[in-house]
């Protein structure tokens, strides 16, 4: 997968344009798919997934393209928008509601500039469909750097760290407090600190799993041999034995219990894989 | 025993106590150190000299929104960083656009992060802002279900090296994202 | 660069580590700072060096059966006991996060922990858990050296007031809020 980002998909900050505008292709529509569509499948993901909304890819678009956000050529710009949707379709992506509603704000705006303005003579300006959306787009536009310039700026502990200087209190032994924020703040540095660390990715359920792992493994710490249904309490409910018992499966998997039977239709047994292997 | 008369003793009380406070300290903190009264005039002279006195080391006395606080140096962050693996995370871009949008356009309320963005704002981007105690909620906005006002703290400024909001990057003007020159020729803009 | 080069250098990068370190540190970890290799001689006479500098002032460089650390003399104590409302104690990062890694991903070996931060645990990481209470070795692994399996225990769930771990913030979410960082050892996995 590396070298993709290479294909001219750097999501980094758009680079201004200043001076002598290139952008003088107003009218003539953009036949061919946009270049940026010739993309590996498993690439696509990806880069969808960088971007930040609606907003933020039709800024990429007009960006790329050294275009006029005050003058975009709705045309061109909305068929590209719709490829981007449809790609993103196809591969079954989980696709915002924002996506498809600037999609029809789009297409609106688009119709409404093919029609006839009604002769006003009266009025010295008439509103302009896409002003909005180019107001919304500037205002993004702007928030968006900010918000780079902003990780730019040296940060405590990230960039650098305070003084830690040891002053000893009056002989107290208070111990550290710790908040499950706090077990949700570290789990975050590790996340941003290994990218491996995006396939540990945890669910409640895994995670009740792992708790009955651990409940088990307490259960027969010790112990020559616990009964199987000794480990069930049936009183619990339905997705309790599941958990349970994958549990059980999980904890044969790793090696750490072992579960027996003598024969077909006689007691099963199970004992911690850490006990003497001789059957008492 | 008087401080004002021994100005190497009050100098080293101050210059201890900064190394070993956990949080920027005030000049009517510091003053706080002494039994005596001791004028803000004093203090602040006693930490110009000792923020000369640090000029060059690995570390240094900065003024932050909240008051002064000793902090090493960003050149010595690679050798630091050898001995502590450990780092709070570096913000996604989600993360950091809507701090944005709270810095610079404060007080905001959800609503109004979303409508700049364009997306929703999801609930775990605003309380990892909130965990950080770089946001918190001010106030209420009087609008039907009184969506809280969102606003930045002292502590992000601090963190940030800023004395105050004043000191945030500049905006890029929105005029100046325009590429010029294409405007129609009846703009009433600016001629 | 080479640090032996330029010994002022070498002293501030040395000061600097044990003016942010919230523990103290050992020689060994001390030459963790550098790049290349140094040697514990070297470390020492700076360290010594470094002690004598600070003589008189209002911190000193102390050496505790852990390692080296700075702290206030006690001469200061009471004008800073004016100023500290005690600061609370915290956890060092490797000690939250070890503990997150056990509470999520309960029973873990030592091993599993490295790999999952990517860097070693010391052994007083687990020491100040396990004295705590918070986790204890509820088996071992049948693997080479079988190791010991950590899990929390109930006191955590107390003292943390949950439940049980179902009550944890839940973690589906949270990759959205950082940019994983590339580790620059690590090969890309699947290229």
């Amino acid at each position: 997968m590396s070298g993709v980002s290479d294909d001219g998909f750097t999501l980094e900050a758009p680079v201004l344009p200043d001076g002598v505008p290139l952008a003088h292709v107003f009218g003539e529509p953009v036949l061919a798919l946009p270049q940026d569509l010739f993309i590996p499948p498993d690439a696509l993901k990806v880069i969808l997934e960088s971007f930040e909304g609606p907003l933020d890819l039709l800024l990429y678009l007009i960006r790329k393209q050294n275009l006029n956000v005050l003058d975009i050529p709705m045309a061109p710009i909305t068929s590209q928008y719709m490829a981007y949707i449809d790609a993103m379709q196809h591969e079954r992506l989980e696709l915002a509601a924002e996506y498809l509603l600037m999609a029809a704000l789009l297409i609106e705006i688009k119709s409404r500039l093919l029609l006839p303005r009604p002769p006003r003579e009266d009025e010295a300006e008439v509103e302009d469909p896409r002003a909005e959306l180019a107001r919304r787009l500037l205002e993004y536009e702007q928030m968006k750097l900010a918000g780079l310039a902003l990780d730019q700026l040296p940060q405590a502990e990230r960039d650098f760290v305070w003084l830690a200087v040891l002053l000893e209190q009056t002989a107290e032994t208070r111990l550290p407090d710790v908040t499950p924020v706090d077990l949700r703040q570290a789990w975050l540095s590790i996340l941003s600190r290994a990218a491996r660390n995006r396939h540990h990715q945890v669910t409640t359920d895994q995670l009740s799993v792992r708790e009955q792992m651990s409940w088990i493994l307490r259960q027969v710490d010790g112990r020559d041999y616990v009964p199987f249904e000794a480990l069930f309490e049936i009183e619990r409910g339905v997705s309790y034995l599941v958990v349970n018992f994958i549990a059980i499966l999980e904890l044969v998997k790793e090696g750490l219990l072992r579960v027996s039977q003598e024969a077909a239709y006689l007691p099963i047994y199970v004992r911690s894989a850490n006990t003497a292997t001789e059957p008492a | 025993m008087s401080m004002t008369g021994d100005p190497t003793h009050f100098k080293t009380v101050l210059e201890t106590a900064l190394l070993t406070a956990s949080e920027p300290l005030s000049v009517g903190q510091l003053k706080k150190l002494f039994a005596e009264e001791v004028a803000a005039a004093a203090i602040n002279d006693a930490l110009d000299e000792i923020q000369r006195a640090w000029l060059g080391r690995g570390v240094e006395l900065v003024r932050l929104s909240s008051g002064w606080r000793f902090r090493a140096r960003t050149e010595l962050t690679p050798y630091l960083a050898r001995l502590n693996p450990e780092k709070p995370p570096r913000y996604s871009r989600a993360v950091m656009e809507t701090l944005a949008i709270i810095a610079y356009k404060q007080p905001v309320t959800r609503g109004d992060i979303e409508s700049i963005r364009g997306v929703t704002v999801s609930t775990g981007v605003v309380q990892t802002l909130l965990e950080r105690a770089w946001i918190e909620v001010i106030g209420h906005k009087e609008v039907p279900g009184r969506p809280g006002l969102y606003a930045t703290t002292r502590k992000f400024l601090d963190d940030l090296g800023l004395n105050s909001l004043g000191d945030l990057p500049p905006l890029a003007e929105l005029g100046a994202l325009v590429v010029p020159g294409i405007e129609p020729d009846d703009s009433p803009l600016d001629s």
